[in-house]
Protein backbone atom coordinates (compact mmCIF):
# COMPACT_ATOMS: atom_id res chain seq x y z
CA UNK A 1 0.00 0.00 0.00
CA UNK A 2 0.78 3.70 -0.07
CA UNK A 3 -0.03 6.76 1.59
CA UNK A 4 0.15 10.51 1.53
CA UNK A 5 2.78 11.12 4.27
CA UNK A 6 0.37 11.70 6.93
CA UNK A 7 0.55 11.12 10.90
CA UNK A 8 -3.12 10.64 10.56
CA UNK A 9 -1.96 6.93 8.39
CA UNK A 10 0.34 6.05 11.44
CA UNK A 11 -2.21 3.54 12.59
CA UNK A 12 -3.23 2.31 9.17
CA UNK A 13 0.46 0.81 9.49
CA UNK A 14 -0.22 -1.42 12.35
CA UNK A 15 -3.32 -2.23 11.48
CA UNK A 16 -2.56 -3.79 8.33
CA UNK A 17 0.37 -5.64 9.98
CA UNK A 18 -1.91 -7.11 12.33
CA UNK A 19 -4.35 -8.25 10.11
CA UNK A 20 -1.70 -9.67 8.06
CA UNK A 21 0.29 -11.32 11.41
CA UNK A 22 -3.32 -12.70 12.79
CA UNK A 23 -3.89 -14.23 8.94
CA UNK A 24 -0.39 -16.28 8.55
CA UNK A 25 -1.05 -17.25 12.10
CA UNK A 26 2.31 -15.38 13.72
CA UNK A 27 2.40 -16.05 17.33
CA UNK A 28 1.21 -13.05 18.88
CA UNK A 29 3.91 -11.86 21.23
CA UNK A 30 6.11 -11.75 18.49
CA UNK A 31 4.04 -10.17 16.70
CA UNK A 32 3.10 -7.44 18.69
CA UNK A 33 7.12 -6.47 18.95
CA UNK A 34 7.20 -6.76 14.93
CA UNK A 35 4.45 -3.82 15.96
CA UNK A 36 6.81 -1.50 17.58
CA UNK A 37 9.42 -1.98 15.41
CA UNK A 38 6.84 -0.74 12.41
CA UNK A 39 5.99 1.83 14.45
CA UNK A 40 9.64 3.55 15.26
CA UNK A 41 10.14 2.91 11.51
CA UNK A 42 7.14 4.22 10.09
CA UNK A 43 7.08 7.38 13.12
CA UNK A 44 10.82 8.07 12.40
CA UNK A 45 9.59 8.90 8.68
CA UNK A 46 6.75 10.97 9.22
CA UNK A 47 8.30 13.08 11.67
CA UNK A 48 12.30 13.31 9.84
CA UNK A 49 11.91 12.57 6.60
CA UNK A 50 10.33 15.13 4.32
CA UNK A 51 8.60 12.38 2.43
CA UNK A 52 5.52 12.99 0.54
CA UNK A 53 4.52 9.60 0.60
CA UNK A 54 5.20 5.92 2.62
CA UNK A 55 4.82 2.43 1.18
CA UNK A 56 4.39 -0.63 3.00
CA UNK A 57 4.38 -3.94 1.76
CA UNK A 58 4.19 -6.89 3.56
CA UNK A 59 5.00 -10.79 1.92
CA UNK A 60 6.50 -14.13 3.77
CA UNK A 61 8.36 -17.09 2.47
CA UNK A 62 7.41 -19.79 3.07
CA UNK A 63 6.32 -20.68 7.03
CA UNK A 64 10.15 -19.33 7.44
CA UNK A 65 10.03 -15.26 7.94
CA UNK A 66 7.74 -12.44 7.69
CA UNK A 67 9.14 -9.45 5.84
CA UNK A 68 7.82 -5.62 5.86
CA UNK A 69 9.36 -3.58 3.33
CA UNK A 70 8.76 0.66 3.54
CA UNK A 71 9.13 2.77 0.72
CA UNK A 72 9.54 6.64 1.11
CA UNK A 73 10.62 9.43 -0.89
CA UNK A 74 12.16 11.41 1.77
CA UNK A 75 15.35 12.82 2.77
CA UNK A 76 18.21 9.69 2.57
CA UNK A 77 18.70 8.28 5.63
CA UNK A 78 19.90 4.50 6.80
CA UNK A 79 18.92 3.34 10.20
CA UNK A 80 20.82 0.37 9.96
CA UNK A 81 23.90 2.41 10.05
CA UNK A 82 22.77 4.90 13.02
CA UNK A 83 24.83 4.58 16.07
CA UNK A 84 22.04 4.08 18.43
CA UNK A 85 24.21 4.44 21.41
CA UNK A 86 23.00 1.66 23.80
CA UNK A 87 26.06 1.63 25.33
CA UNK A 88 25.42 4.49 27.80
CA UNK A 89 23.01 3.85 30.61
CA UNK A 90 19.81 4.65 29.70
CA UNK A 91 19.95 7.63 32.63
CA UNK A 92 22.87 9.70 31.09
CA UNK A 93 21.79 9.51 27.12
CA UNK A 94 19.34 11.22 25.63
CA UNK A 95 15.98 9.89 24.89
CA UNK A 96 16.47 9.78 21.27
CA UNK A 97 17.76 6.63 20.37
CA UNK A 98 15.36 4.39 21.39
CA UNK A 99 13.33 3.94 18.27
CA UNK A 100 16.30 2.88 15.91
CA UNK A 101 17.59 0.86 19.02
CA UNK A 102 14.09 -1.24 19.11
CA UNK A 103 13.99 -1.97 15.45
CA UNK A 104 17.34 -3.21 15.48
CA UNK A 105 16.55 -5.27 18.97
CA UNK A 106 13.26 -6.26 17.70
CA UNK A 107 14.09 -7.36 13.86
CA UNK A 108 16.34 -10.46 12.73
CA UNK A 109 17.17 -8.53 9.75
CA UNK A 110 17.34 -4.91 8.78
CA UNK A 111 18.40 -4.46 5.05
CA UNK A 112 18.53 -0.45 3.99
CA UNK A 113 18.79 0.48 0.14
CA UNK A 114 18.62 3.84 -1.43
CA UNK A 115 16.77 3.64 -4.64
CA UNK A 116 15.57 5.93 -7.41
CA UNK A 117 15.34 8.66 -4.97
CA UNK A 118 13.52 6.58 -2.46
CA UNK A 119 14.40 4.67 0.94
CA UNK A 120 13.79 1.37 0.90
CA UNK A 121 14.40 -0.21 4.57
CA UNK A 122 13.53 -4.19 4.87
CA UNK A 123 12.48 -5.44 8.33
CA UNK A 124 13.00 -9.15 8.14
CA UNK A 125 11.34 -11.59 11.34
CA UNK A 126 11.83 -14.90 11.32
CA UNK A 127 8.94 -16.93 12.01
CA UNK B 1 -6.09 5.34 25.48
CA UNK B 2 -7.04 6.23 28.71
CA UNK B 3 -5.38 7.54 31.77
CA UNK B 4 -7.21 7.54 35.24
CA UNK B 5 -6.08 8.98 37.63
CA UNK B 6 -6.60 8.60 41.85
CA UNK B 7 -5.26 10.84 44.50
CA UNK B 8 -4.77 9.58 48.53
CA UNK B 9 -2.85 12.49 49.85
CA UNK B 10 0.56 11.67 48.77
CA UNK B 11 -0.13 8.43 47.06
CA UNK B 12 -1.65 8.85 43.44
CA UNK B 13 -2.57 6.01 41.58
CA UNK B 14 -1.85 6.20 37.66
CA UNK B 15 -3.70 3.47 35.51
CA UNK B 16 -3.07 3.18 31.08
CA UNK B 17 -5.36 1.66 29.99
CA UNK B 18 -4.73 0.60 26.14
CA UNK B 19 -2.55 1.59 23.84
CA UNK B 20 0.68 4.23 24.70
CA UNK B 21 1.60 4.61 21.19
CA UNK B 22 2.99 7.59 19.20
CA UNK B 23 -0.51 8.54 18.39
CA UNK B 24 -1.62 8.21 21.82
CA UNK B 25 1.04 10.53 23.11
CA UNK B 26 0.20 12.92 21.20
CA UNK B 27 -3.26 12.88 21.64
CA UNK B 28 -3.56 12.54 25.43
CA UNK B 29 -0.70 15.48 25.69
CA UNK B 30 -2.46 17.05 27.97
CA UNK B 31 -3.97 14.32 30.13
CA UNK B 32 -0.38 13.22 30.55
CA UNK B 33 1.46 16.19 31.63
CA UNK B 34 -1.42 16.30 34.39
CA UNK B 35 0.85 13.22 35.59
CA UNK B 36 3.77 15.26 35.31
CA UNK B 37 2.33 17.84 37.91
CA UNK B 38 2.19 15.05 40.30
CA UNK B 39 5.83 14.51 40.58
CA UNK B 40 6.63 15.30 43.66
CA UNK B 41 3.59 12.77 45.30
CA UNK B 42 4.80 8.63 45.74
CA UNK B 43 3.19 7.69 42.08
CA UNK B 44 2.04 4.01 41.22
CA UNK B 45 1.85 3.99 37.45
CA UNK B 46 -0.67 0.53 37.01
CA UNK B 47 0.13 -1.24 33.72
CA UNK B 48 -2.34 -3.70 34.08
CA UNK B 49 -4.51 -2.96 31.32
CA UNK B 50 -1.36 -1.24 29.19
CA UNK B 51 -1.84 -3.12 26.18
CA UNK B 52 0.73 -1.63 24.33
CA UNK B 53 3.78 0.52 24.10
CA UNK B 54 6.39 2.10 21.76
CA UNK B 55 9.28 4.86 22.10
CA UNK B 56 6.77 7.12 22.03
CA UNK B 57 5.01 5.56 25.77
CA UNK B 58 8.30 5.04 26.88
CA UNK B 59 9.40 8.66 26.77
CA UNK B 60 6.58 9.69 28.77
CA UNK B 61 7.60 6.91 31.84
CA UNK B 62 11.18 9.26 31.69
CA UNK B 63 9.67 12.48 31.84
CA UNK B 64 7.63 11.18 34.55
CA UNK B 65 11.21 9.86 36.16
CA UNK B 66 13.00 12.98 35.62
CA UNK B 67 10.11 15.02 36.98
CA UNK B 68 9.87 13.09 40.14
CA UNK B 69 14.09 13.26 40.58
CA UNK B 70 13.59 17.17 40.55
CA UNK B 71 10.31 17.37 42.50
CA UNK B 72 11.41 15.37 45.54
CA UNK B 73 8.73 12.24 44.27
CA UNK B 74 9.12 8.86 43.50
CA UNK B 75 7.59 6.06 40.60
CA UNK B 76 6.36 2.71 41.18
CA UNK B 77 5.66 1.21 37.74
CA UNK B 78 3.56 -2.25 38.51
CA UNK B 79 1.50 -4.84 36.55
CA UNK B 80 3.56 -4.99 32.92
CA UNK B 81 2.15 -7.52 30.89
CA UNK B 82 4.70 -9.54 29.00
CA UNK B 83 4.72 -7.85 25.62
CA UNK B 84 5.27 -4.48 27.02
CA UNK B 85 8.00 -5.50 30.00
CA UNK B 86 9.84 -7.02 27.15
CA UNK B 87 10.31 -3.12 25.65
CA UNK B 88 11.01 -2.05 29.30
CA UNK B 89 13.69 -5.01 29.30
CA UNK B 90 15.64 -4.59 25.42
CA UNK B 91 15.46 -0.55 26.40
CA UNK B 92 17.17 -0.80 29.25
CA UNK B 93 14.07 0.98 30.83
CA UNK B 94 14.13 -2.17 33.75
CA UNK B 95 17.44 -1.04 35.22
CA UNK B 96 16.15 2.27 35.84
CA UNK B 97 12.83 2.36 36.93
CA UNK B 98 11.52 0.82 40.21
CA UNK B 99 9.34 -2.79 38.51
CA UNK B 100 7.05 -4.54 40.56
CA UNK C 1 1.39 -7.61 0.35
CA UNK C 2 1.58 -11.23 -0.66
CA UNK C 3 0.11 -14.40 0.42
CA UNK C 4 0.35 -17.72 -0.23
CA UNK C 5 -3.19 -18.67 -2.45
CA UNK C 6 -5.52 -20.34 0.44
CA UNK C 7 -9.04 -19.41 1.33
CA UNK C 8 -7.96 -18.97 4.49
CA UNK C 9 -6.92 -15.65 3.91
CA UNK C 10 -9.51 -14.47 1.79
CA UNK C 11 -11.12 -12.04 4.65
CA UNK C 12 -7.71 -10.20 4.90
CA UNK C 13 -7.64 -9.12 1.80
CA UNK C 14 -11.39 -7.43 2.78
CA UNK C 15 -10.43 -6.06 6.05
CA UNK C 16 -7.13 -4.51 4.73
CA UNK C 17 -8.93 -2.34 2.13
CA UNK C 18 -11.21 -1.78 4.69
CA UNK C 19 -8.56 -0.10 7.26
CA UNK C 20 -7.22 1.63 4.23
CA UNK C 21 -10.41 3.24 2.73
CA UNK C 22 -11.37 4.08 6.68
CA UNK C 23 -7.84 5.51 7.20
CA UNK C 24 -8.06 7.99 3.80
CA UNK C 25 -11.60 8.65 4.70
CA UNK C 26 -13.58 6.87 1.71
CA UNK C 27 -17.35 7.46 2.08
CA UNK C 28 -18.66 4.25 3.43
CA UNK C 29 -21.25 3.17 1.14
CA UNK C 30 -18.07 3.37 -1.52
CA UNK C 31 -16.02 1.59 0.59
CA UNK C 32 -18.55 -1.51 1.13
CA UNK C 33 -19.20 -1.97 -2.74
CA UNK C 34 -15.32 -1.60 -3.24
CA UNK C 35 -15.08 -4.43 -0.65
CA UNK C 36 -17.30 -6.57 -2.77
CA UNK C 37 -15.36 -6.09 -5.92
CA UNK C 38 -12.26 -6.96 -3.99
CA UNK C 39 -13.88 -10.17 -3.17
CA UNK C 40 -14.58 -11.08 -6.20
CA UNK C 41 -11.93 -11.12 -7.64
CA UNK C 42 -10.05 -12.56 -5.08
CA UNK C 43 -12.54 -15.48 -4.99
CA UNK C 44 -11.88 -15.83 -8.81
CA UNK C 45 -7.95 -16.30 -8.15
CA UNK C 46 -8.13 -18.65 -5.38
CA UNK C 47 -11.13 -20.77 -7.16
CA UNK C 48 -9.53 -20.57 -10.32
CA UNK C 49 -6.05 -19.74 -11.27
CA UNK C 50 -4.17 -22.26 -9.54
CA UNK C 51 -1.81 -19.25 -8.45
CA UNK C 52 0.50 -20.13 -5.63
CA UNK C 53 0.81 -16.71 -4.22
CA UNK C 54 -1.65 -13.62 -4.64
CA UNK C 55 -0.10 -9.88 -4.21
CA UNK C 56 -2.29 -6.80 -3.27
CA UNK C 57 -1.20 -3.34 -3.52
CA UNK C 58 -3.62 -0.43 -2.65
CA UNK C 59 -2.37 3.28 -3.62
CA UNK C 60 -4.28 6.24 -3.91
CA UNK C 61 -3.05 9.73 -5.92
CA UNK C 62 -4.27 12.79 -4.48
CA UNK C 63 -8.12 12.76 -3.08
CA UNK C 64 -9.13 11.67 -7.01
CA UNK C 65 -9.23 7.36 -7.08
CA UNK C 66 -8.19 4.18 -4.88
CA UNK C 67 -6.39 2.03 -7.48
CA UNK C 68 -6.12 -1.91 -6.50
CA UNK C 69 -3.29 -3.53 -8.25
CA UNK C 70 -4.12 -8.09 -7.67
CA UNK C 71 -0.94 -10.04 -8.70
CA UNK C 72 -0.92 -13.49 -9.30
CA UNK C 73 0.87 -15.97 -10.52
CA UNK C 74 -1.98 -18.79 -11.82
CA UNK C 75 -3.42 -19.42 -15.38
CA UNK C 76 -3.67 -16.72 -17.76
CA UNK C 77 -6.90 -15.22 -17.23
CA UNK C 78 -8.43 -11.27 -18.30
CA UNK C 79 -11.85 -10.64 -16.82
CA UNK C 80 -12.02 -7.34 -18.41
CA UNK C 81 -12.88 -8.67 -21.69
CA UNK C 82 -15.00 -11.64 -20.23
CA UNK C 83 -18.48 -11.79 -21.27
CA UNK C 84 -20.71 -12.14 -18.54
CA UNK C 85 -23.31 -12.40 -20.17
CA UNK C 86 -25.38 -9.59 -18.65
CA UNK C 87 -27.67 -9.33 -21.23
CA UNK C 88 -30.05 -12.39 -20.51
CA UNK C 89 -32.48 -12.12 -17.50
CA UNK C 90 -30.45 -13.51 -14.74
CA UNK C 91 -33.25 -16.04 -13.70
CA UNK C 92 -32.48 -17.65 -17.01
CA UNK C 93 -28.48 -17.85 -16.89
CA UNK C 94 -26.26 -19.57 -15.08
CA UNK C 95 -25.49 -17.92 -11.65
CA UNK C 96 -22.06 -18.06 -13.05
CA UNK C 97 -20.86 -14.64 -14.07
CA UNK C 98 -22.07 -12.15 -11.42
CA UNK C 99 -18.57 -11.72 -9.79
CA UNK C 100 -17.21 -10.20 -13.05
CA UNK C 101 -20.29 -8.33 -13.96
CA UNK C 102 -20.41 -7.16 -10.28
CA UNK C 103 -16.69 -5.91 -10.97
CA UNK C 104 -17.30 -4.79 -13.83
CA UNK C 105 -20.01 -2.38 -12.69
CA UNK C 106 -18.37 -1.23 -9.13
CA UNK C 107 -15.16 -0.20 -10.78
CA UNK C 108 -14.70 3.01 -12.65
CA UNK C 109 -12.06 1.35 -14.71
CA UNK C 110 -10.36 -2.30 -14.72
CA UNK C 111 -7.41 -2.97 -16.40
CA UNK C 112 -5.72 -6.13 -17.00
CA UNK C 113 -2.28 -7.35 -18.19
CA UNK C 114 0.18 -10.19 -18.21
CA UNK C 115 3.46 -9.20 -17.45
CA UNK C 116 6.04 -12.04 -16.38
CA UNK C 117 4.65 -15.06 -16.09
CA UNK C 118 1.78 -12.98 -13.52
CA UNK C 119 -1.93 -11.49 -13.82
CA UNK C 120 -2.16 -8.06 -12.82
CA UNK C 121 -5.90 -6.91 -12.37
CA UNK C 122 -6.24 -3.07 -11.43
CA UNK C 123 -9.51 -1.90 -10.03
CA UNK C 124 -9.87 1.80 -9.96
CA UNK C 125 -12.60 3.80 -8.10
CA UNK C 126 -12.85 7.42 -8.25
CA UNK C 127 -13.66 9.25 -5.18
CA UNK D 1 -22.44 -14.89 9.89
CA UNK D 2 -25.68 -16.29 11.82
CA UNK D 3 -28.89 -17.88 10.53
CA UNK D 4 -31.55 -17.89 12.76
CA UNK D 5 -34.79 -19.45 11.75
CA UNK D 6 -38.31 -19.39 13.20
CA UNK D 7 -41.27 -21.36 12.09
CA UNK D 8 -44.54 -20.42 12.77
CA UNK D 9 -46.77 -23.12 10.19
CA UNK D 10 -46.86 -22.51 6.85
CA UNK D 11 -44.85 -19.05 7.81
CA UNK D 12 -41.02 -19.46 8.14
CA UNK D 13 -38.72 -16.11 8.67
CA UNK D 14 -34.84 -16.80 8.52
CA UNK D 15 -33.30 -13.77 9.85
CA UNK D 16 -29.63 -13.27 8.30
CA UNK D 17 -27.43 -11.76 10.49
CA UNK D 18 -23.46 -10.14 9.77
CA UNK D 19 -21.75 -10.31 6.51
CA UNK D 20 -22.93 -13.03 3.48
CA UNK D 21 -19.53 -13.43 1.63
CA UNK D 22 -17.84 -16.05 0.55
CA UNK D 23 -16.52 -17.17 3.40
CA UNK D 24 -19.55 -17.48 5.23
CA UNK D 25 -21.68 -19.45 2.72
CA UNK D 26 -18.54 -21.94 2.47
CA UNK D 27 -18.38 -22.31 6.55
CA UNK D 28 -22.44 -21.75 7.04
CA UNK D 29 -23.07 -24.16 4.29
CA UNK D 30 -24.77 -26.99 6.67
CA UNK D 31 -27.06 -24.14 8.39
CA UNK D 32 -27.58 -22.27 4.71
CA UNK D 33 -29.44 -25.86 3.02
CA UNK D 34 -31.59 -26.05 6.25
CA UNK D 35 -33.15 -23.35 4.98
CA UNK D 36 -33.56 -25.24 1.59
CA UNK D 37 -35.10 -28.24 2.72
CA UNK D 38 -37.80 -25.27 4.21
CA UNK D 39 -38.55 -24.12 0.51
CA UNK D 40 -42.19 -25.82 0.57
CA UNK D 41 -43.32 -23.09 3.29
CA UNK D 42 -43.89 -19.33 2.65
CA UNK D 43 -40.03 -17.89 3.35
CA UNK D 44 -39.16 -14.51 4.54
CA UNK D 45 -35.70 -13.92 4.33
CA UNK D 46 -35.47 -11.00 6.64
CA UNK D 47 -32.02 -8.83 5.69
CA UNK D 48 -32.71 -5.90 8.42
CA UNK D 49 -29.50 -7.45 10.10
CA UNK D 50 -27.56 -8.02 6.32
CA UNK D 51 -24.72 -6.19 6.76
CA UNK D 52 -22.66 -7.21 2.89
CA UNK D 53 -23.25 -9.87 0.54
CA UNK D 54 -21.17 -10.90 -2.72
CA UNK D 55 -22.05 -13.45 -5.29
CA UNK D 56 -21.49 -15.81 -3.16
CA UNK D 57 -24.39 -14.65 -1.06
CA UNK D 58 -26.37 -14.04 -3.91
CA UNK D 59 -26.38 -17.49 -5.04
CA UNK D 60 -28.11 -18.79 -1.51
CA UNK D 61 -30.75 -16.67 -2.35
CA UNK D 62 -31.19 -17.50 -5.93
CA UNK D 63 -30.75 -21.27 -4.51
CA UNK D 64 -33.66 -20.72 -2.41
CA UNK D 65 -35.76 -19.07 -4.99
CA UNK D 66 -35.40 -22.33 -7.45
CA UNK D 67 -36.45 -24.56 -4.67
CA UNK D 68 -39.25 -22.71 -3.71
CA UNK D 69 -40.50 -22.64 -7.20
CA UNK D 70 -40.13 -26.58 -7.88
CA UNK D 71 -41.28 -27.44 -4.04
CA UNK D 72 -44.60 -24.97 -4.05
CA UNK D 73 -42.98 -22.48 -1.35
CA UNK D 74 -42.43 -18.87 -2.02
CA UNK D 75 -39.91 -16.36 -0.66
CA UNK D 76 -40.03 -12.52 -0.08
CA UNK D 77 -36.73 -10.72 0.92
CA UNK D 78 -36.83 -7.50 3.19
CA UNK D 79 -35.41 -4.63 4.99
CA UNK D 80 -32.14 -4.95 2.76
CA UNK D 81 -29.52 -2.01 3.54
CA UNK D 82 -29.00 0.63 1.05
CA UNK D 83 -24.91 -1.41 0.60
CA UNK D 84 -27.09 -4.63 0.03
CA UNK D 85 -29.85 -3.18 -1.89
CA UNK D 86 -27.61 -2.07 -4.51
CA UNK D 87 -25.62 -5.04 -4.84
CA UNK D 88 -29.51 -6.83 -5.44
CA UNK D 89 -30.12 -4.43 -8.09
CA UNK D 90 -26.41 -4.47 -10.12
CA UNK D 91 -27.49 -8.19 -10.25
CA UNK D 92 -30.80 -7.79 -11.68
CA UNK D 93 -32.10 -9.29 -8.56
CA UNK D 94 -34.46 -6.34 -7.75
CA UNK D 95 -36.29 -7.77 -10.93
CA UNK D 96 -36.36 -11.60 -9.69
CA UNK D 97 -36.98 -11.20 -6.31
CA UNK D 98 -40.37 -10.17 -4.22
CA UNK D 99 -38.28 -7.13 -2.41
CA UNK D 100 -39.92 -5.29 0.71
N1 LIG E 1 13.60 8.54 8.38
C1 LIG E 1 14.48 9.42 8.92
N2 LIG E 1 14.93 10.46 8.19
C2 LIG E 1 15.81 11.32 8.72
N3 LIG E 1 16.30 11.24 9.97
C3 LIG E 1 15.89 10.24 10.75
C4 LIG E 1 14.96 9.28 10.26
N4 LIG E 1 14.77 8.38 11.26
C5 LIG E 1 15.50 8.77 12.29
N5 LIG E 1 16.20 9.89 12.02
C6 LIG E 1 17.14 10.56 12.92
O1 LIG E 1 17.60 9.59 13.85
C7 LIG E 1 17.37 10.04 15.20
C8 LIG E 1 17.08 8.87 16.13
O2 LIG E 1 15.83 8.31 15.85
P1 LIG E 1 15.11 7.40 16.95
O3 LIG E 1 16.04 6.31 17.35
O4 LIG E 1 13.81 6.95 16.41
O5 LIG E 1 14.88 8.33 18.21
P2 LIG E 1 14.08 9.71 18.31
O6 LIG E 1 13.07 9.77 17.22
O7 LIG E 1 13.46 9.63 19.65
O8 LIG E 1 15.11 10.80 18.21
C9 LIG E 1 16.24 11.03 15.09
O9 LIG E 1 16.27 11.96 16.13
C10 LIG E 1 16.50 11.66 13.73
O10 LIG E 1 17.45 12.71 13.85
N1 LIG F 1 -8.80 -15.81 -12.07
C1 LIG F 1 -9.43 -16.67 -12.92
N2 LIG F 1 -8.73 -17.64 -13.55
C2 LIG F 1 -9.33 -18.49 -14.39
N3 LIG F 1 -10.66 -18.47 -14.67
C3 LIG F 1 -11.42 -17.54 -14.08
C4 LIG F 1 -10.84 -16.59 -13.18
N4 LIG F 1 -11.84 -15.79 -12.75
C5 LIG F 1 -12.95 -16.20 -13.36
N5 LIG F 1 -12.73 -17.25 -14.16
C6 LIG F 1 -13.74 -17.94 -14.99
O1 LIG F 1 -14.78 -17.02 -15.22
C7 LIG F 1 -16.05 -17.55 -14.81
C8 LIG F 1 -16.99 -16.47 -14.31
O2 LIG F 1 -16.56 -15.96 -13.07
P1 LIG F 1 -17.56 -15.18 -12.12
O3 LIG F 1 -18.18 -14.09 -12.89
O4 LIG F 1 -16.85 -14.78 -10.89
O5 LIG F 1 -18.70 -16.22 -11.75
P2 LIG F 1 -18.61 -17.65 -11.04
O6 LIG F 1 -17.37 -17.68 -10.22
O7 LIG F 1 -19.84 -17.70 -10.21
O8 LIG F 1 -18.60 -18.66 -12.15
C9 LIG F 1 -15.70 -18.60 -13.79
O9 LIG F 1 -16.68 -19.60 -13.69
C10 LIG F 1 -14.37 -19.14 -14.30
O10 LIG F 1 -14.59 -20.11 -15.27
Amino acid sequence: MTVPNDQEHLPLFRRTLREYGESIGMEPHMLRKLEVALEEAVVNIINYSHATQIGMDISHTGTSAVSILLTDDGVPFDPTIFNSDTSRAVSERQIGGLGISLMHQISDELHYQRTNGNNQLKIIKYL
Amino acid sequence: MQINISTDNQNVRVCLVGELDSKATTEQAAELSKVLELADKSLEIDCSQLEYISSAGLRFFMQVKRATETQGGTIRVTHLNEDVAEIFRMSGFLNVFNVE
